[in-house]
């Protein structure tokens, strides 16, 4: 099996889904000669052609339209948000007509919104947004945030083949930094849209989180095995739907919960985790439902702000250890 | 710039378009009636006086699933009617009735399905311009010879969505229809406030779409500019523009007092341009048809309402179980 | 004092505030002549001329955009949306321009975007949406929820005065159905935003609410009254920023949590509030917390359809209940 | 259309012409090596070869917090230098430095502040466009004879924003002016793809907006229909629209390999139009000024970039604790 990165892993379930099937095709500004401005649609246009890898004037709502009108005339179509903070643009198009379309009339809007998402890498306000907490909230929208190269890929693959708008929110401080050996091709195992994943698994205390801050988890909890606790991290990989009951049982299992995201804390997805957790596994709580997350702030620019922006190992680790000293 | 002059329809399909003109009047009445009679929920809007729109866009196109896309404006019922959809569904929309396109999850014209390949409008105008841009270019890769036709008003055309739609449209070449029906008016604002650029055609050259603006009220040029737009469509000549002049003859809703706003004379000036009139006018004038086929036509649109009405009134109301229903869809098409 | 409905507080506070200061004026599609949709802007344009009572095109993000420019360079814009549905359209603008213009610059955004809210009209999916939760995550937005016509006249003025964006969600079930004597007049008191008020006292139960699932929330106080149970009522009025003291406060004394709210359930505002109560309330919590709100589904429009999307005084009354006796 | 001849400018404000776009590349290709030598957080934009818009953009208008509004776009930073932005701050706002407009919260030419009019532009391509709409409307409503301005690149005019944007202004007959730099690139996508309407001066007739289109290498005449484009619009005759026609003189940003789309043959010949080299020949063969003026205004931006570079380095970060400050403003203006 290759080593890809999660970037290339991207590149790969595109390929192999338009390989799979002739409807899937990616639009989006620069996607097509140039691949994208990162790389993600790189090899589409020459191998599959102009009409299946299409470059677009700048034009977010236009482009969000345009993919769900394609989707509900029988296509596939994969569009690109050159930086995912430019999908505030294509706000209404997804929660107006795309979420309410099955719901009105039964017709499904099978497409993928791609948002190269998140923060650390010095984009600044305008290029480090964590999209998810826009879509949430709203009915009709699956929302997918992979952590792992091979969920990178398996998860874009499962997303493109879902029958319903998907927004698939890809950490662009994972795109070359986190590799795995990832089986590919177009009989390769597609992962299922809805399933939480344990990606390490302890007894005194669960940590709730998806997408970059996971990876940041594992690494707490390595920290946390060598003081003598053992944690549960819990990767998420899809917000909508959630596999709540993975996270309960981890709850009532260990009966302290620390969730963890890097975008902002106010309304972010931890908020609905922690809802769900006091509700539902109330008795089983040994202590206070905890979140670590982003600062309630644009992402500042200049590195010393943006890492104190950022929810770091520090931060973690330390709330792990007042859950556990709790 | 004028259209070119569309050849003459025959007898039959001045005929036709009588019927479904008349049919389009006689639900839209027998509906604002039970509106005022407090049986439809919700608000009501009627497109009265804009049937030569309604109907000319429709008629050209293919039916069915496998036909053209249509996504119609608030005020085009009759696109609805001559596309497919049953009278008594959408009076059953009207209704809030299970039969209702929606099952009565959306209200008025918010109709569609797969089966006449309507898609289902959102309130937000020129929402469904890009939406109908997506589905010309899924034709277009596939390689079939379908066209997708949107209609809206004009007020529509102050929306970034209508440019964004409309550019993509042209850069990309695929075969969209667009009709833009100027009557003056978004709600109380005039079209003078809505944009300094009133002859609406001329915005498409923004976006080197060949437009045209035709006389709203004539059936038979609005039809015969949709038929040359869609032809040229069909044939990969790209989007098309047609602008259809008209007026709205009354409140933007049942509930609107557009008399505070709206100058009567003007009123009334259209309204002896009233499109079934001027049709009535030129089948019996100008093509010395009997009156006796009009008022055959007449009768068989009273009985079509009639059953229509009857039929959705018998229908139920949804199970309120159905409000958890249908968010996702469970497998794909 | 006389006695105004809900929007005529909100036409007095208008009238009130373009009186008391000239760089105050309203825009939006039919707020001129017509006074607006709702006739919330009634008798503006005949008082203040048409360069303060601004008929515009229908666009919603350039209306917005305008608003935040306008209120850069000096004036006080209020900006309605014909529905707050609309606003969707504004997103962009809202939290692109406006949200993050302190941040970066320290030059104040101080506009307000009046968003008729809520459902309970058979409005359907397209004239029926509670916008807060769609800017409560977003740093630099005010969101104010009105549940009263004292507060739509008090908190609509400091929305207006307040040097930042205020997303102010005036509820359009309340619009006739709500009434009090409001006192009126450039002079008049103006409320203070970040506030919360008990609404009612009591010590079995806090019920966290805010606009029309507040006037629910009373009436189901006094079925439980009737019943022997004492509830708080907390009218949150203000989202962003929250009076979570108040809230916290209410929760230590009760031990027990009923948040209300008309929105959908899954990110709505109740989310956050459960999280900040199951995290900083944990040791005072005797029971569940638990969370009342509308389906995570559109807004359906036939009555039968609406009605179950709703939350109703039986769905807060079972589940205080349930509270009570657990 | 082709603007009207502009007034001969005197040959101080041709220097001054000169000082200014001499100085902006002065501070572009300093900061260059800056981000070569790894100096400078983020991606690094640069204007070269756009110099004579950017700075005509700026001279004609009036500077200071109580001056016209200005939004220059990312390709303009002698725009910020003309409007009264310290070189020393661009360079502090480059390096994420505490003396940067934004104290290191925003980086490359997202500046801005009160004392200069000039509202610190996002990413997001043409929202600053209504933004600007407003801040002339408020000016408007004050009866204010100030203007407000703002710059964006061919391809911003694909957005909505710029759409109901340009139509607001046009139906409000607000003192706005627009300028578009029409550099036939947005990122690697050529104009082509971006609209069929490639001369982007004829898209303002969509909006009943006066427009011209002039020659964006030639200081003289950016510089002339900006003045002429201001004057009207504070004369109150409403929004006005200016094409300046340039190309973009290499790639999208620093880390962008444009080598592999852009036509070298095409790029060279427009380097042979370099504005500053052609005001240069302007100011010596036409005007017959001695080389020592221009000379002498060389060795003053070097020595200004010099002292600037200086001043930046020296500055310090801001504190950690800043990222937590500042999201909602205290007390109104
Ligand atoms: C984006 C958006 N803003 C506002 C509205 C409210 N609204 C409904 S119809 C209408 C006016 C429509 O005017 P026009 O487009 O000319 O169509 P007409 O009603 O004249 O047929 C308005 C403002 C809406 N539906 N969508
Ligand atoms: C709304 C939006 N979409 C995408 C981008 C990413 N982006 C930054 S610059 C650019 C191209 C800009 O081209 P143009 O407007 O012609 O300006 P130029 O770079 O040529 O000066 C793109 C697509 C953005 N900044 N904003
Ligand atoms: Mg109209
Ligand atoms: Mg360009």
């Amino acid at each position: 099996m290759p080593e890809l990165t999660y970037l290339e892993a991207i590149n790969a379930a595109l390929h192999d889904e338009m390989e799979a099937d002739p409807r899937v095709f990616c639009m989006g500004e620069d996607v097509g000669r140039q691949g994208g401005a990162f790389g993600a649609t790189k090899g589409l246009q020459q191998r599959y052609g102009v009409m299946r890898s299409i470059d677009t004037p700048v034009a977010e709502a236009g482009i969000a339209g345009v993919a769900i009108g394609a989707a509900m005339a029988g296509q596939r179509p994969v569009a690109e948000m050159q930086f995912g903070d430019f999908v505030s643009i294509a706000f209404d198009q997804l929660i107006t007509c795309a979420a309410k379309m099955h719901y009105r009339i039964g017709w499904a809007v099978p497409m993928v919104m791609r948002c190269p998402n998140g923060g650390g890498v010095g984009g600044g306000p305008y290029h480090s947004e964590n999209v998810e907490a826009w879509f949430h909230h709203h009915a009709g929208l699956k929302i997918v945030c992979p952590a792992t190269a091979a969920d990178a890929y398996g998860l874009l693959r499962a997303s493109i083949r879902d029958p319903n708008p998907v927004v698939f929110c890809e950490h662009k401080f994972l795109y070359r930094r986190e590799k795995a050996e990832v089986e590919t091709g177009v009989d390769a195992d597609v992962a299922r849209i809805g399933e939480a994943r344990i990606a390490r698994s302890g007894d005194d205390l669960s940590i709730i989180t998806y997408a970059a801050t996971m990876q940041l988890s594992l690494s707490v909890a390595d920290s946390l095995a060598a003081e003598g606790t053992s944690a549960d991290v819990i990767d998420l990989r899809t917000l909508i739907p959630l596999d709540i009951e993975t996270v309960l049982a981890s709850v009532r299992k260990t009966g302290k919960v620390l969730i963890v995201h890097e975008d902002n804390l106010t309304g972010g997805f931890g908020a609905e985790i922690a809802a769900l957790v006091a509700q539902r596994a109330f008795e089983y709580l040994d202590a206070p439902v905890t979140r670590v997350a982003g600062l309630d702030t644009p992402i500042p620019f200049t590195p010393v702000l943006e890492r104190e922006y950022l929810p770091t190992e520090e931060d973690i680790l330390r709330a792990a250890r007042d859950l556990v000293a709790y | 710039m004028p259209p070119p002059q569309p050849e003459r329809v025959s007898d039959e399909s001045a005929i036709d378009l009588y019927y479904w003109m008349s049919l389009t009047r006689g639900v839209e009445e027998r509906a604002l009636n039970l509106y005022r009679q407090g049986k439809l929920p919700g608000s009501y809007y009627t497109g009265r006086g804009q049937e030569a729109i309604a109907v000319g866009i429709a008629l050209p196109l293919r039916r069915g699933e496998a036909g053209d896309w249509l996504s119609p404006w608030i005020r085009d019922l009759g696109s609805y009617l001559v596309h497919g959809v049953p009278p008594w569904r959408i009076f059953a929309q009207f209704m809030g009735k299970a039969g209702s396109t929606t099952r009565g999850k959306d209200g008025n014209l918010h109709i569609g399905g797969r089966e006449w390949n309507i898609p289902c409008q959102v309130s937000h105008m020129a929402d469904m311009i890009p939406l109908t841009v997506g589905a010309a270019l899924a034709y277009q890769q596939r390689g079939e010879d379908r066209v997708a036709v949107t209609s809206f008003g004009d007020a529509a055309t102050s929306r970034g969505d209508f440019h964004e739609g409309l550019n993509i449209a042209a850069v990309l070449e695929v075969p969209a229809v667009f009709v833009a029906e100027n009557n003056g008016w978004g709600y109380s604002t005039p079209i003078s406030k809505q944009t300094k650029v009133t002859e609406l055609y001329r915005k498409a050259a923004s976006y080197g779409i060949p437009a045209v603006s035709v006389d709203g009220n004539d059936a038979f040029a609005v039809h015969g500019a949709v038929q040359a737009a869609v032809d040229a469509a069909r044939a990969g000549r790209g989007p098309q523009f047609i602008e259809c002049r008209t007026y709205r003859m009354g409140g933007h809703a049942a509930h609107d007092k557009y008399e505070s706003y709206m100058p009567m004379e003007v009123l009334a000036e259209w309204s002896d341009k009233d499109p079934i009139k001027r049709l009535e006018n030129a089948l019996i004038e100008e093509r010395a048809l009997p009156e006796g086929r009009l008022e055959t036509v007449r009768d068989r649109v009273k009985e079509e309402v009639r059953q229509a009405v009857e039929l959705a009134e018998r229908d139920g109301y949804p199970d309120a179980s159905e409000a958890h229903e249908g968010v996702f869809a469970d497998e794909a098409p």
